[in-house]
């Protein structure tokens, strides 16, 4: 019976709530597994989680395909640096972020991140600096096949706290 | 020794490059690492260097071993 | 070949976006069944989800049950308002909002709340925004069994924006 | 015709009422309800009213047919 709350704060290890697939993201069943092999049943009273999913227009233009370019072990390593740096900000139970590559067509899930925390302002904080710190600072690269067959590098990601801009 | 050399997404496409070793001779920075690799070809703006797969600038020092990657502004999630 | 994005903003009939329940949540399932049933693939690009999970302990105190009370029809009517205000005030393409009521048991999910929308700003904001709504607009009451065999009502839900607060 | 009322809650024990129907005679206002069904007891600070379902304060009028409900701050989610 825990009458306390007290995660084992940045002292745990944390490898394996990172993970980078090439096969087909399915965010909820992720979550269900994720949850019943490494959270406790009780402790946690917040769950916030976020999914990016692959649009079929971008800029403007129809967008048929997409592939995913990432740096293999830096894309890891940068991961972990950004999960241990929530650990240290926040007081949270755990992290997943699943972060898809190679080739997707539109619909498919490209990232998964959530947090769990005993209260909803740390996992609500958490999971977007984490999406956030995602975006700007980990290796990956979209490339966008266009509806009349062309390709295109997706440039730049924008800032997502504010409400008028154009990214995901 | 030699250093590794990994160009990523649109800068694998404007060097024509993926990965491929060099000789350390008259290598001391990243910036000496991009002339010995770009053939000429200016470093884009927005550029962005790690070495051993941590962010660092072009005056940051390369050491026999190192891998020293090029890459343009991320764009995953 | 949808190039363009254009959820139906303010015209729809969102009745099927609120669940009272009394049976056991399963959010992962809820988002699963929700989302082929009633998103476009390829439409939204992001997805905010905040799930509540009930704890075995709360101030200090070991719980070991719950009693979620709330006012059938009011508690509908009052989630309808605030989706509404939600869909006015942001571009959301869905929202969904399951809350359950009755006996529940420490690790028992109590409430999901989900928003798909283009891009993460409005979907990170509008699902915070729909929780912080939900827990000080809406018709519920939380009795808790503690380890002593004593019921207590919880008296005030606190804000969730506050880094250091204690709700969920 | 009557007005509904209804209780939930803490407020529902401290009025030992759960639902109930009162007559419309002497009702005005939502105050007035509070009266008819308290036995004396003073409403608790923080007291949440509602007309029809709709959150609603104390010298709202109240009309026969009318549900009122009385109820402590929410806690849900």
């Amino acid at each position: 019976m825990a009458s306390r709350h007290n995660p084992t704060k940045n002292t745990r290890d944390h490898t394996h709530s990172v993970r980078i697939i090439t096969e087909k993201l399915d965010p909820w069943h992720e979550l269900t597994v994720y949850q019943n092999e490494h959270l406790t049943k009780g402790q946690f009273g917040a769950t916030a989680t976020f999914v990016g999913t692959m649009r079929d227009f971008n800029e403007g233009d129809g967008v048929t395909g997409m592939t995913l370019e990432h740096y293999p072990g830096m894309t890891e390593a940068q991961l972990q640096t950004i999960i241990d740096e929530a650990h240290e900000q926040w007081t949270l139970d755990d992290v997943l972020v699943v972060h898809r590559v190679g080739p997707l067509l539109p619909g498919d899930p490209i990232v998964l991140v959530a947090c769990w925390s005993a209260h909803r302002a740390a996992a609500f904080d958490a999971c977007r600096h984490l999406m956030e710190a995602l975006k700007s600072r980990a290796p990956f690269w979209k490339n966008e096949t266009l509806t009349d067959q062309s390709n295109r590098w997706v440039e730049k990601n924008t800032d997502g706290y504010s409400p008028d801009n154009n990214s995901v | 020794m030699a250093i590794k050399v990994k160009c990523f997404a649109s800068m694998r496409e404007y060097l024509d490059l993926s990965e491929r070793e060099i000789g350390i001779d008259g290598i001391k920075t990243v910036a000496d690492v991009w002339r010995s690799v770009a053939g000429g070809k200016p470093m884009p703006e927005n550029t962005l260097c790690a070495v051993n797969q941590s962010q660092a600038n072009e005056e940051f020092t390369v050491n026999s071993g190192d891998e020293v990657a090029f890459f343009p502004p991320v764009t995953g999630g």
